[in-house]
């Protein structure tokens, strides 16, 4: 699942402190990594992803920026086009909009334009989805909108051993990748991880669980109650989940494989469903296995509606009840 | 209209620490209902702002701002402005918006996550703007669209310290410079920007002057005393309503004050600031200042705060039981007012997700 | 095709002096409507899709703004709540993007954040594709980022008559409209155009070729050369031809219907492919009609890479020769 | 510093508008050598630009912007620069980029639509910016990382008057103030944003005194004037390298001049502008007025000034042939440099692509 070090001690960490083991881990490894955004300074993140990070590192490799998020992305990859490798954080995902202009018209093109002269090895963090009673705009998931934009990596971690290793990999990767953290899931559980710096591949999916009935795509917060749901269905219904943890690019393989082996499948992601991913992957689908398939692909996603204030917030997130009968509606189909 | 042309760097300031009239400073004419009414209103927000602290500790909110400290800021603004004047807020003006006309209860119901809370019907008041500064060219658009209709509004739009670092900052302030809008920007600078200093916000010496870059004036008060918010405000909206030759309408108004409280109820404020500027700041707290000044004048004593604590801690009461009252809004409320006609594919989902609910019940559904 | 009166007196038009008329008639209409971005008073926009309405309707309500997307959007949100009707122009797709936050954060959520006390009655105009010489970021076609958002309404007309009636419906609509002209064929033909003020309905595809072996979707600057390359195959391929105009919401029946009758489908644009349209687009058709299904749904589109400088930007299209290659592998499947 | 501390409304000035010395003005010291330079310089400019156009006008080249009457502050700010110093331009800048090192085939080749043309290897220059003031954030992280890094160097970045009014203006230069970056902030003022005057981009009487809100330092000078830039951006480039006590390293700088043509080809200015105007900032035109001065001064007469003339014509033609004898990009490089590795979706693109062309050949595809 991920090539952690079997042999090396680990701790137990919960999937944001992961984050920050993986931030410490490359600051060690790398003195041009830094970490530049909203209190990630001395108060260590609004989720405590930078936690001790300004205390260890000081206040040049982590810097508490101004309010302003096209400035902290913008300088960022001024900093990466300098050979520096910036890890900003945006505070919540639904702030990254005024970024957005920075992100999709140069950090996803700066390599293209000067035809490889410079590259932009960046990462943009981001805490991300719904379901912790947070205010308006802090509960956004529309990772479609970075995987619509060639140039960019999209990488969404969904345990805390992944978390760090991913993390490890957009951090030395040669080129920009938002990372997007659920933040539902990042105190959710606990997972032994390696306390060495190691990498989890960017670009190959997990398989969470292997099933043969039907297989069922996820990522991020949802992966974790796609499994749960899938253990309720046990004995029901034999549910394959694979977790694609990078979005951008995505592992085809992996996703047409098991759907060969099924013949059935279903998405499920937060974002709202119409231009989702979940679309994408229904069409690659078709593309690639159309003669496998045995029924439509269900998509088993948020309304196409804004996210709700917190008091309806647990009726548009997928619930595991939501989750459980669009897999039935596969198999029954 | 001197309060205004002054040096952005010289503060104005009226009441001192203990609440006396500083020495030549100018006292706006208010009658004394108005400075009665104006004391209870920033009482009611420090009670108010306590006992929402303490709603979101026992889990019957989520995350909320509180603003004690900011009161003498925003009630001395409010006042100054006329009852057809717009609010633009940003999410931590709850007596600013209050001393509007918005029912506390409203303001309760928004932070208990229900967006009915936001909606203020009748009120001159837009809805709560979360992502930092993106409400300032909202309100620079609505004074533009009132001056063009022929009105004689004011627009009063309310930001922190840290939102002058926003790009819509910088792009709001500079349409409503070119188009002469009847504006004002008013910026609660309360030092600190969640964990980032004001000093390290910006490199500039006051936020005042950055109206500089816009063409028009730029003032800074001290936003702690509301009688110096009040005068400096109350010039900028006449301004806007009706400038002189050659004046602009539009005014950057920097209120310095402090935020005594945490960022929000998620925030921890130890991790990055000194008690003991915060004791330094709290001697300048705007309500004692403010009564003593009153009792000075002769129209407030202990009687009458004792009524004017029991009378609003009734309000707030009240308030709080009309919020906790309400229902909780329909769940398929979330189909609704996303768009004028509910499209298609919307109807769909209200319509799967109806019989999701009817198949499992609310409560296995969300278990 | 439009609900254009074909009673009243004609003009032939360009798809660009359709929008310049849809404005001026809609501005003559109500009084409430007003133009404004960069460039459109004094100048007349750079393609002249403002011209001559400075002088008719005067600086006030043609409005030459500074140079600031995000501030050309959210003022006229402000003016929309306040209960005018901007048009905005931003000069060109590629630049949208510091708008985006107000687009997305905003616009398309006032409404439902104010329970439906406030709402946003914006058109945010912008020239689209590529196809014109022109510098960076002067040729995007980023339409799915906006289709994912809910609240928003998207519209792309293809021919002039449409254009003048759909900009009329578009500006008449109580909700944000994002109103994407393709600069391909700003003059690449003219049609006869009533000279009156009409509206076309939004959401509402037009079948611009009827067929029988496979339905192509497709909208914009494509669905002429989707004509073109249906036109050659004529004889070799019966060819339905279907323009989507609007693409939020979509017209899932039209859709759906013409699939069901073909049973085969390609989808054209110009957009990347990953987390384009087209994904979406086949995605609903095989949960809707899988059983009707005979092929895999082809994606025709531009490629994953940023849209290049103009030397090579004919091959980043797809070509009348792609569409019909494409438009045979469905068929021969 | 005192070239840098002025009030941001007095332009700095030193020659008049016949190449005179005014009186009382401080003439920067510079190498009769260095001084030809600059005028060969801009003579070149000048004529690349003229050639340009009209390569655009025979449909050998594409949307082109145009620079005459902007040579003055160009060349006199490049000069100022060491050779590791960066060049941050916009899409502008050709004299500048040209004064860096740039050879005038690769501008062309870049304006024919050739990715290449924008690589610029080996010189201190970050590709061309068309998106208006997006750059303005990159110069700030780029002279940000090479303080960190503990270098000396300084970062020019190039705007124009147009590009004051972006958010992103705003952002960078707060960022520059609050880190204190060796930064020059060079706004090319050509008076015009495309249609839109300077007058209606911003209510700011200057857009020097626009740095005010960012805590350093804003000048205006006559950007027709070579001399007077030359002294203006070196006073900066000195202080950004090494300020003295108290003193904040990055400048805003304001060139004022005019653009004496189109905004680009595809630009009609007699829409929106008047002739007079033109011709009333046409007496100021940098290119005599700097002759006259080195006539003057003895080092230029006509010989010279032929000799220049048939050596920049020279060099043009040459730029020309060389952009033109370039074989033009292979239709395949569209794929590449995408990411540091191919993914295979993309791979496997270029695989259809290619079998696409081989079936059909180029020439019936792209008909
Ligand atoms: C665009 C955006 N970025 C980040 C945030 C997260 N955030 C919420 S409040 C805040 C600090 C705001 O500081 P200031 O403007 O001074 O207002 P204050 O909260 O002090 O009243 C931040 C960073 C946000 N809401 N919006
Ligand atoms: C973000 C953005 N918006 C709009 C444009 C279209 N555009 C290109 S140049 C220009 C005017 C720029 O004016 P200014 O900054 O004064 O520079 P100048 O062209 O005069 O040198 C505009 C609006 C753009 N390139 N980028
Ligand atoms: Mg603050
Ligand atoms: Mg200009």
């Amino acid at each position: 699942m991920s090539t952690q070090d079997q042999q090396s001690t680990t701790e137990s960490l919960t999937l944001v402190q992961a984050v920050c083991e993986g931030l410490y881990g490359e600051m060690e490894r790398d003195d041009d990594v830094l970490v530049m955004g909203e209190d990630v300074g001395k108060n260590g993140g609004v989720f405590r992803a930078t936690d001790g990070l300004y205390e260890e590192f000081g206040g040049d490799r982590v810097i508490d920026t101004p309010l302003a998020e096209s400035g902290i992305v913008g300088t960022a990859i001024g900093m990466a086009a300098y050979g520096l490798r910036p890890v900003t954080e945006i505070q919540f995902m639904g702030f990254i909009y005024p970024a957005f202009d920075q992100i999709v018209s140069h950090a996803a093109r700066l390599r293209t334009r000067s035809r490889g002269r410079f590259s932009c090895p960046m990462v943009v963090r981001a805490p991300y989805g719904g379901g912790i009673r947070a205010p308006e705009h802090h509960s956004e998931s529309k990772e479609a909108f970075f995987v619509h934009e060639p140039g960019l990596k999209v990488v969404v971690p969904s345990t805390p051993g992944d978390a760090k290793g991913l993390l490890a990999s957009a951090i030395r990767d040669p080129d920009p990748v938002i990372f997007l953290e659920p933040k539902l899931i990042y105190r959710a559980f606990r997972e032994d991880v390696s306390e060495e710096p190691y990498t989890t591949p960017l670009g190959e999916a997990a398989i969470r669980r292997e099933g043969s009935d039907v297989s069922v795509f996820t990522w991020g917060a949802m992966a974790y109650r796609t499994v749960e749901a899938a253990e309720e269905l046990a004995g029901e219904i034999d549910v394959e989940v694979v977790d694609l943890r990078t979005l951008s690019p995505l592992d085809t393989d992996t996703i047409v494989e098991s759907f060969k082996k099924t013949g059935r499948a279903a998405v499920v992601h937060e974002a709202p469903k119409t231009g989702g991913l979940a679309g994408e992957i229904s069409a690659t689908i078709q593309e690639e296995a159309l003669l496998y398939q045995e029924a439509p692909i269900k998509r088993i996603t948020g309304f196409d509606t804004p996210f709700p204030l917190y008091a309806l917030e647990d009726y548009y997130l997928p619930e595991a009840a939501r989750i459980a009968d669009g897999i039935r509606d596969v198999v029954n189909f | 209209m001197s309060t205004l042309q002054r040096d952005p760097e010289k503060r104005v300031q009226i009441l001192d620490e203990d609440g006396r009239v500083r020495d030549g400073a100018t006292v706006p004419e208010l009658e004394e209902d108005e400075l009665l009414e104006m004391y209870r209103e920033m009482k009611i927000g420090r009670h108010f702002d306590q006992r929402a602290v303490s709603l979101q500790r026992q889990g019957r909110m989520g995350t909320f701002p509180p603003m004690s400290g900011q009161e003498g800021a925003q009630v001395g603004s409010i006042h100054a402005v006329a009852d057809d004047d717009w609010l633009i807020p940003s999410y931590r003006e709850h007596a600013a918006v209050y001393g509007a006309g918005v029912d506390l209860a409203e303001t309760l119901r928004y932070w208990m996550g229900d967006e009915r809370g936001n909606q203020m019907d009748g009120q001159p008041v837009l809805p709560s703007t979360v992502p930092i500064a993106t409400q300032i060219p909202h309100a620079t658009g609505m004074a533009w669209a009132s001056k063009l209709k022929g009105e004689n509004r004011v627009f009063m739009c309310y930001f922190g310290d840290g939102a002058t670092s926003e790009g819509d900052f910088h792009e709001g302030l500079n349409f409503a410079g070119v188009f002469d809008t009847p504006s004002i920007f008013f910026c609660n600078n309360n030092q600190w920007a969640i964990s980032v200093p004001r000093e390290r916000q910006t490199a500039s010496q006051t936020i005042a002057q950055k109206a500089t870059a816009y063409g028009f004036d730029g003032v800074q008060v001290d936003g702690m005393d509301p009688l110096a918010v009040y005068r400096v405000t109350k010039a900028a909206v006449e301004k806007a309503r009706d400038p002189s030759e050659g004046e602009r309408r539009p005014t950057l108004i920097e209120a310095v004050q402090y935020r005594f409280g945490a960022h929000t109820t998620a925030d921890d404020p130890s991790v990055y600031r000194d008690d003991d500027e915060v004791e330094q700041w709290k001697r300048r707290d705007p309500i004692p200042r403010f009564e003593e000044y009153l009792r000075g004048k002769g129209i407030l004593d202990d009687e009458r705060i004792d009524a004017i604590t029991s009378e609003i801690e009734a309000e707030v009461d009240d308030a709080i039981d009309t919020a906790e009252s309400t229902d909780r809004p329909d769940p398929s409320a979330m189909f609704e007012h996303v768009y004028s006609e509910m499209p298609d594919r919307v109807a769909e989902q209200r319509e799967a997700f109806e019989q999701l609910r009817d198949r499992h019940g609310d409560e296995e559904l969300l278990e």
